[in-house]
């Protein structure tokens, strides 16, 4: 019978959210399509992790590895392409993360599967593969099925598909990693945390951005508090630079910096097209202006016209709520 | 960027403080003949306060701190000798006041001659300073530190005589007030108080200025200029002595240039003169050219050459800049300025030719009268190829030669270099040196005011 | 390229850096270089910057971002070779031109540099928004293609893109239309007109951006352009002459003087304010063009024109120039030259700053408002300012 | 040290407007009215690359497999200081990454390199496959989004981007693979003159049978059926209700969208 394998991917003890997000859509396509979900983790101690993925998986590979603490690509490679030789599964699942882009190219091409990356929706009827992933910016949806193969390997898009807490009681399966003692030719030396220097908001991923209708500079701290909680950074538009509310490295736009966020909330931003070229790369964007009329809304996904003041507290208390 | 740096950023704002290369290369050149000194730190503040703050700073950290006007001394008076902080002074250029019954103007340390000349212009057509020959970007307040003098030294003086007050940031980082000013919101006079004039001629190593109350001067409608031009060098001495008898006369020079060759050799007295009618015009020349240069000119001795009266109303305030210093084509040019007595002119001229021959550049020499003939500065002026190292040795060297020669004639070199510094307090008097030993140890306790600077060994 | 190489290697030594540079004539304000009103700085005035490239060239300093914003952040507004009282002060903006194009060779330039090129070459604007959208400015408007009209009329980038500009640009068609001026656009067919790639130091792109256009034009037959911006009219009528091109170019203004001398515009709506005209760099300093603008407003009905202090060659630039509209090196400050120019204008105590170029245009705007004048101080594009004293059709 | 660098051409697709369409084959964008461009990673990769050699001396090829309009790509690559540069011509529209990491790889065999990179992703697919395809059909190491690279007596030491800007760190023994995140380096400006000059460089064309490949070999594994627009956001969506309401959806929707 043709299993779902997912690839579960952990760091310091901890199961990746992608990992899990893998294991609940595996999990529902194993259910639609009356098939099991396997789960494979590599690591020197697995006693842990796998009770995890048992409440997903009907049955968790555990592998054990000698000096492996996290998912490294390698080692992974080395457990699953047997694996996966042997056991066949129509599809082999894993999250389109640094540790997927990493591992799931080099598996394709060793266990000979074809792969699609980064796919957004992953659908199995009657023993068919069918992927859509996201191409051009996010302008073009592509959609791709496989074509006459044992195993389909797909990658799917971090933070895009629900977590559904597993139910199941899955029995494990404990084997060991042969560690070969020929000299690695890829050694891992392990990690850094990089030193936090000054802030650069074309790197990162969530920004709130503030403009003119933030009033006054004492009311960023309003921003701040939502950058806070949304792990984000804080952008802004040309007026506050020149009201000296914030340093010109936060500004984004046609003479500021362009950016190409995740999330773009803009706050009190009426989006003048000096400031949207600078953000026309974002994959969301987000406004709340009390103008209704504001270009901005042309761009954005969603918007709320109304009072910031209000909103914005209130989206950080909300948003708190919904961390817990 | 270092904490320093940080902390300097926090007190005058992130765009108006650098350590990075390319301000530090710029601000550790002298436009002279001067060896670069890289600053660690350039720092353009735009208030007393701010000045306070950073001299407090740099006491704690023990940094030199080199208070910087327009830079136009060209002798490296402003150039971080050990490193430290330059303090750029230009962005404090606001003038405050300007009192015209008291004839006195108040303005900041940074604001520059051309906008002071700009703004009497304007505002105030009545009402003049003694504007110094040089660029427009010069400070009122470099100027008055270095003694400097102006186009009304004949019959006013030195410009430093003409301060009313100061607000000085004193080394500790205290602001202290010297004049009528100590007393309240008045800035028209520095006596009778105890003379407390510890920051004039002293380069910035006793205090840094913030702010100066200037004599202003009636300003005639009219001006007028003639150039008396004789051989003999040895007669200048006495025809300017009897022209400021007259007291008919404004500025009075007394130049003598290689270049064009159609000048060479001969001596040439520059005679301003103006006044508010053409009658007070007609007697003022009539006084100086017949009363004074009248028989001169009978005995064949020199001539006058007077301004056409149709470039008579077209007479620049101040002269045009002299392109002198490209003449090599290297934009290259230092002078020695020296206070020397006027009955040494011939001889300035004689020995300055022979510096200048040693060192193949063209000999430009000029002495402006201060006071009634009081003395003169006179200055050797070199220029040198910028991008010839040999070329500017020579300017160096022939400079060095000037200063022990203004001494050499009972003179003293006027802001002088390091050098010019060195060979004055040799031959000062011990008690003297150790006076002014003593006044830097105890304004400057650190040793952090232009350090290098009148350093009393 | 070693400093023996460098064009101006003979001359460069030769700024003695007197400051002359800094001021106006009449030397009332030291900021009157856009870059050092910004910094205060020795590093950014003109003399400063010179001494820097030499010694760049020289090998005694290395490239760094920062000097690559420092001697691109002349705005080439030409005030210090308007001010420089040495022999050579007619080529100072030519050796900084030259400094950036050897940056531009080495392939270090600043991020913002960079990207102003790149959309130009790509996209034909510095804004790299799509070729395929240079025409939207005229949508609504009954402006007519280029084929063969009397005037091609040249918009720009700026014009063409910038929102607060295409209204400058909508405003100059309604009046030419309302002169009965036989002309026509180019709409997604122009492209970039390459002054401010050429002052970039981009020679290269300039030259086949020049060739390009005058291509165009002869194939289309043009034989007057009348350009609303002053950069273009510098480009067309300085640069493209050296690709044998034999275009009659005029900026829009004095085109509209000599329809205003010739009665063929009427203006009796007139135009009811005290109001100020700032002299864009590329019309007045590069093209000593102070006069048509001002004879222009002069002849509205209800116009007052009051002068700032400085003004003519002798006007502070917007900090527009040189491809700073977009690189901005010269924003984000009270002391920004744009910002300085606002408070300039509002002192006058005119109602309304006018202006004869899109970036100007935009880069006041901007001011203004961060200058919180707004409700005081309007900034207009005299095709603006025309187009409302033009009565409407059938009177 | 020999470096190869696999470089892309794409549409310019950044901007925010309805420039894109499908075409007739509903497989394919209309490319008429887009402007190409390189592959941004590719030009952050070829920048890694030249600095090294700058550093270490050798040489710097660019390889390439599409069709002969990505010359352009090619020639910008030597403007930026590659000594040569080899594409295999083949219709990149049509195959999918295996296929093309396959011909990349039968033509890399064929050149000398001690450290091949490429861009992380391609800015139109963004499949991020390549590269770590291309290391395993080579039997050398690799290692995804490096953001950091250090190159001494015959290692490689990498910084691999993580989530959350945690990194990775590996040492890999030459010759490797590597494949390029953004942010590295600040890649140089490629001058139009220098453009202009790189005509004069070596850009050889390879045929599929040149690389005894076939056409079949290539077949894709993964089969586009169509391409859909993604309905452009034209007007935002508006969250109605008191400010509390409106706050909660919008809540839920950042919560949903897993940014968080």
């Amino acid at each position: 019978m043709a299993d779902i394998l997912v690839v579960a991917e952990h760091r310091n003890g901890n199961l990746a959210d992608v990992s899990l997000e893998m294991l609940s859509e595996g999990r529902r396509i194993a259910g639609q399509a009356r098939c099991e979900l396997l789960a494979v983790v590599v690591s020197k101690d697995v006693t842990a992790l796998a009770p995890r993925l048992a409440r997903w998986a009907d049955t968790v590979l555990a592998v054990k590895a000698e000096k492996l603490d996290h998912s490294l690509a390698e080692p992974y490679q080395k457990a699953l392409a047997p694996v996966i030789r042997e056991r066949k599964p129509k599809l082999v699942l894993l999250g389109h993360s640094s540790f997927g882009m990493d591992l799931a190219p080099a598996l394709a091409v060793d266990v000979g599967a074809p792969l699609a990356s980064d796919c957004t929706s992953i659908a199995m009827e009657n023993g068919a593969i069918t992927v859509m992933r996201a191409i051009y910016n996010g302008k073009v949806n592509a959609l791709y099925s496989f074509a006459r193969c044992e195993t389909a390997i797909v990658t799917g898009r971090p933070g895009l598909f629900a977590v559904e807490e597993g139910q199941e009681r899955g029995t494990i399966e404990e084997i060991n990693l042969p560690v070969d003692e020929k000299v690695e030719r890829k050694r891992f030396e392990g990690y850094s945390e990089p030193e936090v220097s000054e802030v650069d908001i074309t790197k990162a991923d969530v920004l709130v951005a503030v403009g003119r209708g933030m009033k006054e500079k004492g009311n960023l701290q309003l921003a701040e508090e939502l950058a806070g909680v949304l792990g984000g950074v804080l952008a802004c538009s040309r007026p506050v630079v020149d009201y000296g509310w914030l340093p010109p490295g936060h500004q984004v736009g046609l003479s500021g910096k362009t950016v190409k966020p995740k999330l773009y909330i803009a706050l009190g931003i009426s989006g003048a097209f000096q400031h949207m070229v600078g953000i026309r790369g974002s994959k969301a964007i987000i406004a709340i202006n009390k103008d209704e009329k504001a270009p901005i809304f042309t761009d954005a996904q969603y918007g709320i016209v109304g009072d910031l003041l209000q909103i914005v507290p209130m989206l950080v208390k909300k948003m708190s709520e919904l961390k817990r | 960027m270092d904490s320093i740096c940080q902390s300097l950023a926090e007190i005058v704002g992130e765009s108006h403080v650098s350590n990075r290369p390319e301000e530090l290369y710029v601000y550790s050149r002298d436009l002279g003949t001067a060896e670069p000194h890289l600053p660690q730190y350039v720092v353009s503040p735009r208030t007393t306060e701010e000045v306070q703050q950073v001299v407090k700073l740099a006491n704690r950290e023990k940094i030199p701190v080199v208070p910087l006007g327009g830079g136009l001394t060209l002798a490296g008076l402003v150039m971080p000798l050990k490193g430290g902080i330059v303090l750029d002074m230009k962005r404090m250029d606001s003038i405050l006041e300007v009192n015209e019954r008291a004839r006195y103007v108040l303005v900041e340390a940074g604001v520059s001659q051309g906008k002071l000349v700009a703004y009497l212009d304007r505002h105030h057509p009545n009402l003049v300073h003694s504007e110094p020959g040089a660029p427009g970007q010069a400070t009122v307040a470099g100027n008055v530190a270095i003694h400097g003098q102006g186009d009304l030294a004949q019959p006013y003086g030195f410009n430093s005589d003409m301060v009313n007050g100061l607000e000085v940031v004193l080394p500790t980082g205290e602001v202290c007030r010297i004049g009528s000013c100590s007393l309240g919101q008045q800035w028209f006079t520095q006596h009778p108080l105890p003379d407390l004039g510890l920051f004039l001629g002293w380069c910035g190593t006793t205090g840094i200025i913030t702010k100066v109350s200037l004599r202003l001067f009636p300003r005639k409608r009219i001006r007028d200029m003639g150039v008396f031009v004789l051989e003999d060098g040895d007669l200048v001495p006495d025809i300017l002595y009897r022209i400021s008898h007259t007291e008919m006369a404004g500025d009075l020079i007394a130049w003598s240039q290689e270049l064009p060759v159609t000048v060479s050799g001969l001596h040439n007295i520059s005679i301003f003169i103006s006044g508010d009618s053409e009658e007070e015009m007609e007697l003022k020349r009539k006084l100086i050219r017949v009363g004074i240069l009248g028989e001169y000119i009978r005995s064949g001795t020199g001539g006058l050459i007077g301004l056409s009266a149709n470039v008579r109303p077209r007479l620049p305030r101040r002269p045009p800049v002299s392109t002198i210093q490209d003449i090599k084509k290297g934009g290259g040019f230092e002078y020695v300025g020296a206070i020397m007595p006027v009955d040494t002119y011939p001889e300035c001229c004689r020995r300055g030719a022979d510096i200048s021959a040693r060192h193949d550049i063209a000999y430009t020499l000029l002495g402006r009268v201060i006071g009634r003939s009081h003395a003169m500065m006179f200055s050797w002026s070199y220029v040198f190829n910028r991008a010839d190292e040999d070329s500017v040795r020579e300017a160096r060297e022939a400079l060095y030669e000037s200063d022990d020669l203004a001494l050499e004639l009972g003179g003293i070199p006027w802001k002088p270099g390091v050098y010019g510094q060195r060979a004055v307090m040799e031959r000062m008097d011990p008690n003297t040196l150790s006076l002014m030993k003593k006044v830097k140890e105890l304004l400057d306790p650190n040793g952090i005011m232009n350090p290098g600077n009148w350093e009393v060994s | 390229m070693a400093l023996t190489e460098y064009k101006y290697s003979d001359v460069i030594h030769r700024c003695f850096r007197c400051g002359y540079c800094k001021f106006p004539t009449s030397f009332v304000e030291v900021n009157n270089c856009p870059a050092y009103a910004r910094y205060r700085l020795e590093s950014y005035s003109t003399g400063g910057r010179l001494w820097l490239i030499r010694a760049w060239l020289n090998d005694e300093l290395d490239w760094s971002e920062h000097l690559g914003e420092i001697v691109y952040s002349c705005a080439a507004c030409k005030n210090c070779a308007e001010q420089c009282p040495l022999p050579f002060s007619g080529d100072i903006v030519d050796m900084i031109v030259a400094a950036k194009g050897e940056m531009v060779e080495r392939g270090s330039i600043p991020s913002a540099v960079k990207e102003f090129l790149e959309n130009v070459d790509r996209q034909g604007n510095p804004y790299g928004t799509a070729r395929s959208k240079r025409g939207e400015w005229m949508e609504g408007t009954d402006i007519e293609e280029y084929r063969g009209q009397e005037f091609l009329y040249y918009v720009g980038c700026v014009g063409s893109y910038d929102t607060r500009a295409q209204q400058a640009a909508r405003a100059l068609g309604r009046v030419l239309q309302k002169g009965g001026v036989s002309f026509g656009v180019l709409g997604n067919k122009e492209n970039c007109d390459g002054n401010d790639v050429g002052k970039l130091g981009e020679a290269g792109l300039f030259e086949a951006l020049a060739e390009e256009n005058v291509r165009q034009f002869k194939d289309l037959g043009v034989r007057r352009i009348v350009t609303l911006s002053p950069h273009a009219f510098n480009a067309i009528k300085n640069d493209y002459p050296r690709l044998d091109s034999a275009f009659e170019v005029l900026h829009y203004t004095q085109l509209l003087r000599d329809l205003v001398r010739a009665r063929k515009l009427d203006v009796s709506s007139g135009f009811n304010a005290k109001l100020t005209y700032h002299d864009p760099c590329f019309l007045g300093r590069w093209n000593m063009e102070y006069e048509a603008p001002r004879e222009v407003l002069r002849t509205i009905p209800g116009v007052e024109l009051v002068e700032m202090e400085r003004h003519r060659a002798d006007a502070l630039c917007c900090g527009g120039g040189g491809g700073n509209f977009y690189t901005d090196f010269l924003g984000g400050s009270e002391d920004s030259p744009s910002r300085i120019r606002a408070r300039d204008a509002c002192a006058t105590g005119a109602s309304v700053v006018a202006t004869a170029c899109p970036n100007c245009l935009t880069m006041l705007e901007d001011a203004v408002k961060a200058e919180g004048l707004d409700d005081r101080l309007k900034v207009m594009d005299i095709s603006e300012i025309v187009s409302e004293a033009c009565p409407p059709k059938g009177n | 040290m020999d470096i190869v660098v696999a470089v892309k051409q794409v549409p310019d697709t950044s901007e925010v407007v309805d420039v894109i369409k499908i075409d007739a084959s509903g497989k394919d964008i209309e490319r008429g009215t887009l402007v190409s461009k390189i592959n941004e990673w590719d030009e952050y990769a070829l920048e890694e690359a030249l600095q090294w050699k700058q550093k270490l001396g050798g040489t710097v090829t660019a390889v390439a497999a599409g069709p002969g309009e990505w010359d352009d790509t090619l020639r910008r690559a030597l403007a930026m200081g590659a000594d040569r540069a080899v594409r295999v011509d083949e219709d990149a529209t049509v195959i999918d990454c295996s296929a093309v990491a396959r011909t990349l790889a039968a033509l890399i065999r064929r050149l000398p390199y001690d450290l091949v990179v490429f861009g992380a992703q391609s800015e139109d697919f963004g499949s991020a496959q390549l590269g770590p395809m291309v290391a395993e059909m080579l039997g050398i190491p690799h290692a995804a989004l490096v953001i950091r690279l250090q190159v001494e007596e015959g290692e490689a030491h990498v910084e691999r981007e993580l989530e959350g800007g945690t990194r990775e760190l590996y040492t890999l023994r030459l010759p490797a693979l590597l494949t390029i995140q953004t942010g590295i380096n600040r890649p140089r400006y490629v001058s139009f003159a220098s453009v202009r000059k790189a005509r004069e460089k070596e850009l050889s064309v390879m045929s599929l049978d040149e690389l005894g490949l076939s056409p079949e070999a290539l077949t894709p594994a993964v089969e586009l059926d169509r391409l859909e627009l993604v309905p452009a956001g034209k007007r935002a969506q508006l969250l109605s209700g008191s400010a509390e309401e409106a706050a909660a959806k919008l809540a839920e929707i950042l919560r949903d969208s897993g940014v968080i």
